[in-house]
């Protein structure tokens, strides 16, 4: 509950703070200062002290789980302040405002975590979905943004239509007429047909919100689009938070019926997998490069959802945090570059080469090289589903499509380190560079250590 | 065929109607014309349904509040059948196909539904009452009513920043 | 009434909308038959409220209200949704002069 | 402790490297290096059981994979080997001049880091990490320093054997989900009646063919000769000397105890799959012009050639192909040494370009001549040894009925690399010499003193093997003991 | 004496390494010093141990250095075996190989120092490479030495190594040597594997007990890797190419010694060959083809050393001939006399090219006569050894083997005995027309003619006496009793077998008359041979038959055709068409496949909304229809 009210409160003080502050420095200072104490907040709630005392008649639920990736949202997008703050500011006319719906967009996420019953979910949903339109528009000179805002408001509205349907469907086939997780499926031994297309549309809906394919054409567009550090956002943190109310739906109300739905997540794992990192491979720019491969990693953490066993919650988490870290980092190098094309990274090691260096952790942790989080996430991802002893055929694909993701992600190596080029000059201040190799040390922390965090799980005082 | 039923399928087939009309109409007007009538219709369902409140709230929101709002931006835009543009023939079939086959799956799927015996309470029934309503959403609903709050404010904050001239 | 007429025709009308999305270029078209999904959706939606009301009375006399409810919370989203949208919309206008989504297409590939 | 020092010191060696200056880097990785060496031989010097030579401490609670190394036999020769060849390396190539040393010298040291880290894991997971750890500095080395179209051409390399290493890491996952305590322990993976004859069958292809491109056999090879021709010479010969080993480390450490039915049960495919790619490598070598190309096919062949005999499930069989892991290792070094300094000397690799060498360089000439010959396992070098035991174990395989049948063809690449080594020497060192070689001059002193140990080493160990038996003879009989020799 | 038996190869070894390391820092002498030094201690020892072996109740030792292999179950020691076979072969290594280390110290006097050295060094090697093969207890050991000697051949017939045909040459022979290694390497697994040791006595001790099969199967292969080293068909072709080596290492190595080491091996696993008829036919039957082939073949050459090459082709085929009908005595006896004569006629034939400056053509040369006398006495003598004529050791030897062949089927001995009066023929047309008639050189040849120096005239000599009177140490039992000195000698060795050499195989009566015959044949055929070439030598080229033969049966041009061109051929073919386009082609299509459909999946991203909002219909439809499906 910290985290829901602080963030919004959080968001009504940036709201106002462009008023108070002419500077875009302080306002970004300010956002930093608001981030880490809802970080704190939200820590602190983890170790037992709750600070609003709310009834929330059974509505939301807080478990370490949704804590712990509350923390990890809330760190992500620290790291995304720290590095990209004043380009958040400048995007527009209105710095204090994008900070604001940044942190409604996380008050979304933190319920988004939490919820428990429909209503929650869609609410969640939409408090994530609604400021996210704004500041995919946000660069309104930009005639991209424009294109990706509207796109993403039609197809969004569109896949909230969907959801709806399907929560009317779930809620008629609810014995109880309930939309408590608990309850929606409870007293079925079958699975009726009324329940059944009432999951699958749910499903499509919440595909299309962490862009599973077939739902996903929305999100190269938008990310295409959308002022980069927003992308950064929405990309990482956005997406993780969408996951998350995914796994807390099918693990809280429908597991027990897992053996009915399994087989469409595999679908849409296979499809996504499959055509997230195809079509990657053949992008000229990198920005886009990531939003296809932004698809590509929902691919792999539909795993989780498929199993939904302990490694699953385990890894999904891990999943999250390695891929935000190393996205934010690589999204950061991106909105600092004028041309994000491949050939723009040409030569960069020769002019940047700590920049370099961290961009490369970042890569090798996405492409799932050890000793990188990203390589333990997937581990726990294709664990987490030959532990169910099936599926077979979709790890061995998976495997595949690590392999074709290397081609893409390599390279930006390549371009980085052995193609000719001078190398555009970046403006950085030493801070960016420091807060970089920060996020690039956490990348392999993860990898090395990844009990570190993993371990809260286990370890709360609720 | 009581008058409930009566009414059931006149509202039905005018929603229905009015729906098609509001897809197939080329002035974007008539679309809004359309779409109010549609809304208008769902609320006389819902009043079948004894949901008096919300057949309310729907047509002062719906069919009043934002039905206008569509009809303002249409008009501030001036748009008109004339520059309405037409789709390709073949992507309006590949739509209508497209759209059928949704309704032809959803039915399939739900054609033996074990719902297909029960009934909706029509008439009777006084949960849809503004005073029951009404303490329902203040005493258990009274988180996500105030976490909507959350939504209205980004949902302004978003108009502002958008439609601000810069 | 049997629920499955609600059913059908709730299901009727949001395949039209969809066919509406499908088939209009004009974004507020477009828009506007994603309305008349959600509506459709409201409809079902209390109707199995009161469904469930029906069955439901005997323990609970406030059985199926939290249907309506939900339906109250869609509507409040909506006119959220709608006025960001005809924002976006109306900033679209400003920008290129159209708002024609066929014209949405220099984000691809 | 030992183990943890083998692996830490080239780590901060290599790290420390690239905050050095250029010219510094050379020096210092070069005393690193023969740090290392000088622990590794302490490791030799100490009994497989000794205390100093396992390490075990937690890591990965949640997974249940423990930091755990261990030196047996295997683990030493290897080790020694990898210990041995980096200052082998750096002497021989001590003239080649690097753009960015220090990055080059620094990534380097970590490949020997993760190299030896491959060799002394005894966890399954602690095994994948640094199998895939050697690899990614070796991709650096490979795509920075080199020829015109290095990019490509170890990009397809890296691809592959990650490719290869995903599959591994399935079946890694699948018998470590099988293991009574679900853990990745060496131990629990040697433990037997944990995965059904079935299993085994599709997960031996799993580990197989991430150990095949490594090493490569016919038909994974393909990345291999682009790979050796693109990169720099040391490069190369970190590529040809150590993590070709890697591969075959793998099949005797990982894959034959582990599935020993499954191993049995594809000896007779993979054992032809071999003597194909044996007769296939060496025929092509016939025609190579380009003396990297010739010395990778020839690789090949010889590579085939252990991974037959560790098919054959033998003694002497397993006892040949862990003495020849090491002499392959020395030998081939010893001639890429060769090839570089031609290279250097003459800008060019062709062998038609070359000619009469002999004349001009007769220091290089006779050291060749004596690597050709252990290449070509001629009795009393290094080669034979290994080849000898590895021939013999092969007919006295016991796990197929075709074992004459294997034998015979396999070994007609006795004469098959003598007629493309042999080939090689004639066109390259006799002859009169050309405009080209007209000027030649022979090798200086750091690169004679180089050979010259070499080759002294494998006249040494040609003519007395058994202090290399004597420290495989323990690993020998425990590999052969998991193994499923058909009763 | 026997415990110092190591002595024998070492003193090579030395000579080897100091010529090796130093050969940059020695002088000439000092080098052609050592290395003669080195073999002459060796022979010395051998003499020692000869001396001890003699005795009559010396026991076979082996003497063991250190473990060479020791794998599991296997080990093979690094062991020496002293007997009387392996003793006589040291005198034959050791002996012929100082005079020809002394020969060559005069010999290759052009060339300058290092070179000098290295080829010292290679000789010395050479002999200490031959020491292990005859020394070795065992197989394994036979086989380095086998391997060795085969390396320095290699070495030596490429010494001058500028000339691309001679490194040719010299890898022809490695590799052919090679293919026969290639069996005998399988031989040697076989026997490992049968009998779990490479050791001879154990391996001799158990091999009745194991079948028939398995032993034919060995010997075969042996054979077929003596084939190889002795130079028999199919794998002989070698040996006349490796001609382009200095002519010393021609005696030694493509005369003497190397060559008969087939032969040893042979000899030495005798008792698996008499445990296997078939394998003693194929080795009889080969060894007879290859003796008439090699020896037809000699009769058209005009090159002075093709002709003793061919010879010796076709000598080492009435050794196997030997060997092959059981006469293991005489075919060791054969050895040692061809040792003698052949290395007599290679330095004569080198003393011959010396003075001619470095012309081989017989064709050109022509009344050397008065110009090289010693030379030409030691080469007649030699000629008339090889030819047969009693009472030249070449006679002895020879009549044992076609007597032993006679017992063994007629048909043998005549075609035998048609090979040695060809023998006979070819001799003394390269005698007459080398040293008789008139001279058809240049004038300037002609002006330095002259003797060759002491070196070079001494082994000369010394062989010539062996040659001559060599025989006389196997003088058939009709003669007198007790008188076969060699049989005796090697009896411990060859006991056991039924051909006992004491004992004559055939009748008094019969034996005089096949030992006249051959005689006389010789007699004959040297005669008419002396007549013809020394009064109208053959000068023109050869027609019909003769082309024929002149150009070797065509047989290098079959092997080109039918093996070398087809393999090269097919290699180009894996290395263009199956590399590039198969194998590789199959990883780089899959990138590509990647590629093109990643070109193909992005118009599915076709950046318009509707279309959007299609495929996520079209996938909710699949959904559902996938649902129903499995609901059914």
């Amino acid at each position: 509950m910290n985290a829901i009210i602080i963030s919004a409160v959080l968001g009504v003080i940036m709201m106002f703070s462009g008023i108070f502050l002419k500077k875009n420095s302080s306002i970004a200072a300010l956002a930093i200062f608001g981030i880490i104490i809802l970080l704190v907040a939200t820590i602190l709630e983890m170790s037992g002290y709750h600070f609003f005392a709310v009834d929330t008649h059974n509505m939301l639920f807080f478990d370490a789980f949704g804590l712990l990736f509350n923390c990890v949202a809330f760190a992500g997008t620290l790291a995304l302040f720290l590095l990209n703050a004043k380009d958040i500011a400048a995007i527009g006319n209105n710095p204090g405002e994008y900070f604001a719906l940044i942190f409604f967009v996380l008050c979304g996420i933190a319920i988004a975590s939490s919820f428990n019953t429909l209503l929650m979910l869609f609410i969640g949903i939409e408090i994530i979905s609604i400021p996210l339109y704004i500041l995919t528009g946000s660069d309104k000179r930009n005639l991209k943004s424009n294109e990706a805002a509207l796109k993403y408001l039609l197809l969004g509205a569109f896949s909230t239509g969907l959801m709806l349907l399907g929560i009317a469907f779930l809620y008629g086939a609810s014995e109880k007429g309930s939309f408590f997780l608990d309850e929606l499926a409870i007293g079925r031994a079958a699975v009726s047909p009324l329940l059944m297309a009432g999951l699958l549309l749910i499903t499509s809906s919440l595909a299309f919100k962490v862009s599973a394919a077939p739902f996903h054409f929305w999100a190269p567009d938008v990310y295409d689009g959308a002022p980069t550090a927003i992308t950064s956002f929405m990309a990482t943190i956005v997406k993780g938070g969408a996951f998350i109310a995914f796994i807390r739906l099918f693990g809280d109300a429908f597991v027990e019926l897992k053996s009915q739905w399994q087989i469409f997540i595999a679908i849409l794992a296979a499809a996504t997998l499959l055509i997230g990192n195809i079509t990657a491979v053949f992008q000229q720019s990198v920005k886009r490069m990531l939003a296809y491969s932004s698809v590509a990693h929902i691919g792999f953490m539909l795993f989780a959802l498929l199993t939904l066993n302990t490694m699953a919650r385990e890894g999904i988490i891990l999943y999250i945090a390695a891929y935000s870290a190393a996205t934010i980092g690589l999204f950061a190098i991106v909105v600092k570059m004028k041309d994000y094309s491949f050939e723009g990274f040409n030569g960069l090691a020769r002019q940047h080469p700590m920049l370099a260096l961290a961009a490369t952790i970042f890569l090798l942790s996405l492409a799932g090289i050890p000793l990188t989080g990203g390589f333990l996430a997937k581990y726990y991802m294709i664990a987490s589903v030959m532990q169910t002893g099936h599926f077979l055929w979709l790890v061995i694909l998976g495997l595949f499509c690590a392999a074709i993701s290397i081609y893409y992600y390599f390279r930006v190596l390549q371009a980085m380190y052995f193609k000719e080029g001078q190398g555009q000059h970046l403006d950085l201040s030493p801070g960016f560079t420091v807060w970089l190799m920060v996020l690039a040390i956490i990348v392999i922390l993860l990898g090395i250590f990844p009990q570190w965090l993993i371990d809260r799980l286990y370890i709360i005082y609720l | 065929m009581s008058l409930t039923q009566i009414l059931f399928w006149f509202l039905s087939a005018l929603a229905l109607f009015s729906a098609i009309m509001v897809v197939i109409s080329k002035n974007p007007v008539h679309s809004v014309l359309w779409l109010i009538i549609v809304f208008f219709t769902i609320s006389g369902h819902y009043i079948l349904l004894n949901a008096q409140f919300l057949a309310i709230v729907n047509l002062i929101v719906y069919a009043g509040a934002i039905m206008v709002l569509f009809l303002f931006v249409i008009m501030l835009m001036n748009l008109n059948a004339e520059t309405e543009p037409q789709k390709n023939k073949w992507l309006k079939i590949a739509g209508v196909i497209g759209g059928g086959a949704l309704l032809l799956v959803l039915v399939a799927a739900l054609k033996d539904a074990d719902t297909r015996n029960r009934m909706a309470q029509t008439g009777s029934g006084d949960i849809g009452l503004i005073h029951n309503l009404g303490l329902a959403l203040f005493r258990e609903y009274v988180i996500p009513f105030e976490i909507s709050s959350v939504l209205f404010l980004s949902a302004m904050v978003g108009a502002v920043v958008i439609g601000k001239k810069d | 009434m049997p629920i499955n007429y609600y059913i059908f025709l709730s299901v009727a009308l949001f395949c039209i909308g969809v066919a509406g999305v499908l088939t209009r270029r004009n974004a507020i078209i477009v828009f506007m038959c994603i309305e008349l999904m959600l509506n459709a959706v409201n409809l079902l939606m209390v109707a199995f409220s009161k469904m469930h009301h029906a069955a439901l009375a005997a323990s609970d006399p406030n059985a199926g209200i939290n249907g309506q409810l939900f339906v109250f919370f869609i509507m409040v989203v909506a006119a959220a949704e709608v006025s960001v949208g005809l924002a976006i919309i109306a900033m679209l206008y400003r920008n290129t002069h159209s708002v024609d989504i066929n014209f949405l297409n220099r984000l691809k590939h | 402790m030992i183990p943890v020092l083998l692996i830490v010191i080239p780590l901060l060696a290599g790290l420390i490297s690239f905050c050095l200056k250029d010219a510094a880097a050379k020096g210092w990785t070069l005393f690193a290096s023969f740090i290392t060496l000088g622990v590794s031989l302490i490791a030799i010097a100490l009994p497989d059981e000794s205390k100093q030579l396992a390490v075990n401490v937690a890591w990965l609670t949640t997974l249940n994979s423990r930091f755990s190394l261990s030196m047996d036999g295997l683990a030493k020769i290897l080790c020694l080997l990898t210990a041995l060849s980096f200052p082998v390396i750096f002497i021989g190539t001590w003239n080649e001049p690097y753009k960015k040393a220090r990055n080059f010298f620094g990534l380097m040291m970590l490949s020997q880091a993760g190299l030896i880290g491959v060799f002394l894991a005894s966890d399954a997971l602690l095994f994948y990490f640094f199998w895939e750890l050697a690899l990614i500095p070796v991709y650096f080395l490979a795509s920075q320093w080199g020829g015109e179209k290095r990019i490509p051409a170890t990009f397809k390399f890296f691809v592959y054997t990650f490719l290869g290493s995903l599959m591994m890491l399935v079946a890694i996952i699948f018998i470590s989900l099988h293991t009574r305590d679900h853990s990745f322990s060496i131990a629990s993976f040697y433990s037997k009646g944990m995965i059904s004859a079935h299993d085994q069958t599709w997960l031996f292809w799993l580990m197989f063919v991430a150990f095949a491109v490594k090493m490569p056999i016919f038909p994974f090879h393909t990345w291999q000769p682009d790979t050796y021709e693109q990169s720099t010479p040391a490069v190369t010969m970190v590529l040809s000397a150590i993590m070709v080993k890697m591969g075959l480390y793998g099949v005797l450490r990982w894959l034959a105890p582990v599935l020993p039915i499954g191993t049995y049960l594809w000896g007779d495919t993979i054992s032809t799959m071999c003597i194909i790619g044996m007769i296939y490598a060496s025929l092509t070598a016939l025609v190579q012009d380009d003396l990297k190309r010739l010395l990778a096919y020839s690789s090949i062949a010889h590579v085939g050639l252990m991974c037959l005999a560790i098919f054959a499930t033998t003694e002497s069989g397993l006892q040949g192909v862990m003495i020849q892991l090491f002499n392959h290792g020395i030998i081939i070094l010893g001639l890429w040494i060769v090839v570089y300094l031609i290279e250097k000397q003459f800008h060019t690799r062709k062998i038609s370009e070359l000619g009469g060498l002999a004349q001009k360089a007769p220091v290089l000439t006779t050291l060749l001549v004596i690597l050709v010959l252990a290449n070509i396992a001629l009795p009393l070098t290094s080669g034979f040894i290994g080849e000898f035991l590895m021939f013999n174990g092969i007919y006295a395989s016991q796990s197929t009925t075709y074992n004459v049948v294997f034998v015979v063809t396999a070994a007609t690449t006795v004469f098959l690399a003598a007629i493309y080594m042999l080939r090689m020497v004639q066109r390259v060192f006799y002859g009169p010499a050309n405009a080209l070689t007209e000027k030649a001059i022979d090798i200086r002193m750091n690169e004679k003193i180089i050979l010259a140990f070499i080759v002294a080493l494998i006249v040494l160990i040609g003519v007395y093997p058994e202090p290399l038996f004597h420290l495989t003879r323990g690993a020998v009989e425990s590999v052969l003991a998991k193994m499923y020799v058909k009763p | 004496m026997s415990k110092f038996i190591y002595l024998v190869p070492l003193f090579p070894l030395i000579g080897f390494l100091i010529n090796g390391l130093f050969r940059r820092r020695i002088s000439k002498s000092f080098s052609g010093l050592i290395a003669s030094a080195a073999v002459l201690a060796s022979f010395v020892v051998s003499l020692l141990i000869f001396f001890e072996v003699k005795e009559e109740n010396f026991q076979p030792v082996i003497a063991t250095l250190f473990e060479f292999i020791h794998a599991g179950k296997l080990s093979i020691p690094f062991s020496f075996l002293v007997d009387p076979l392996s003793v006589l072969f040291l005198l034959i290594i050791t002996g012929v190989g100082f005079l020809i280390h002394v020969y060559s110290t005069s010999y290759m006097q052009e060339e300058n120092a290092p070179a000098y050295a290295k080829y010292f060094c290679y000789l010395n090697l050479f002999v200490f490479s031959m020491l292990l093969l005859v020394l070795g207890s065992n197989y394994v050991i036979l086989y380095i030495g086998w391997e060795g000697v085969g390396f320095c051949s290699y070495l030596l017939i490429g010494y001058w190594f500028k000339n691309q045909e001679y490194s040719s040459a010299a890898r022809k022979a490695f590799v052919m040597n090679r293919i026969g290694d290639f069996a005998f390497l399988i031989a040697i697994f076989a026997l490992i594997n049968q009998f779990g040791t490479a050791s001879f006595g154990e391996i001799f001790q158990q091999a009745p007990k194991a079948t028939t099969g398995l032993i034919t199967m060995v010997t075969l292969l042996l054979f077929a890797g003596a084939t190889a080293k002795s130079a028999q068909i199919p794998l002989y072709t070698w040996l006349p190419d490796a001609m382009v080596g200095p002519t010393p290492v021609s005696a030694l190595i493509h005369a003497a010694t190397m060559v008969t080491a087939g032969i040893y091996m042979v000899a030495r696993s005798h008792v698996l060959y008499d445990l296997a008829p078939v394998s003693q036919t194929v080795v009889a039957i080969t060894g007879l083809a290859t003796a008439i082939l090699a020896a037809s073949i000699a009769i058209k050459q005009n090159d002075i050393k093709k002709v003793l090459a061919y010879s010796t082709v076709s000598q080492l085929g009435y050794m196997f001939l030997g060997l092959g009908v059981g006469a293991y005595t005489g075919a060791v006896f054969h050895v040692m006399t061809h040792a003698f004569f052949k290395a007599l006629l290679f330095l004569g034939a080198g003393s011959v090219i010396h003075a001619m400056g470095g012309e081989q053509d017989i064709r050109k040369m022509g009344a050397l006569k008065k110009y090289l006398p010693i030379t030409h006495i030691t080469f007649l003598l030699a000629c008339l050894a090889i030819a047969g004529v009693p009472p030249f050791s070449g006679f002895f030897s020879k009549d044992e083997i076609l007597a032993a062949a006679f017992v063994k089927n007629p048909l043998y001995y005549i075609i035998g005995v048609a090979g040695a009066m060809m023998t006979a023929f070819y001799m003394f047309r390269l005698y007459a027309t080398t040293f008789l008639g008139k001279f058809r050189g240049t004038a300037d040849q002609e002006h330095h003619l002259h003797e060759s120096p002491a070196p070079i005239t001494f082994p000369l000599i010394v062989l010539a006496i062996l040659a001559v009177l060599g025989g006389f140490l196997g003088i058939p039992e009709i003669f007198a009793k007790n008188s076969h000195l060699l049989g005796h000698f090697l009896q411990p060795v060859f006991a056991g077998h039924e051909n006992k050499v004491t004992e004559s195989p055939v009748s008094v009566s019969t034996e005089w008359m096949l030992m006249g015959l051959s005689a006389g044949l010789a007699i004959i055929i040297v005669i008419f041979a002396w007549m013809r070439f020394s009064r109208k030598p053959e000068l023109g080229e050869p027609a019909g038959f003769g082309k024929w033969l002149a150009n070797k049966w065509y047989v290098d041009e079959l092997y080109q055709a039918v093996i070398v061109k087809p393999l090269n051929a097919f290699a180009d073919f894996l290395n263009r068409v199956v590399e590039k386009n198969v194998i590789d082609g199959m990883v780089n299509g899959a990138g590509r496949l990647v590629q093109y459909g990643s070109r193909q999946i992005r118009y599915l991203q076709s950046g318009q909304v509707g279309g959007y909002v299609l495929l996520m219909v079209l996938g909710i439809v699949i959904l559902f229809v996938v649902q129903l499906f499995l609901r059914k």
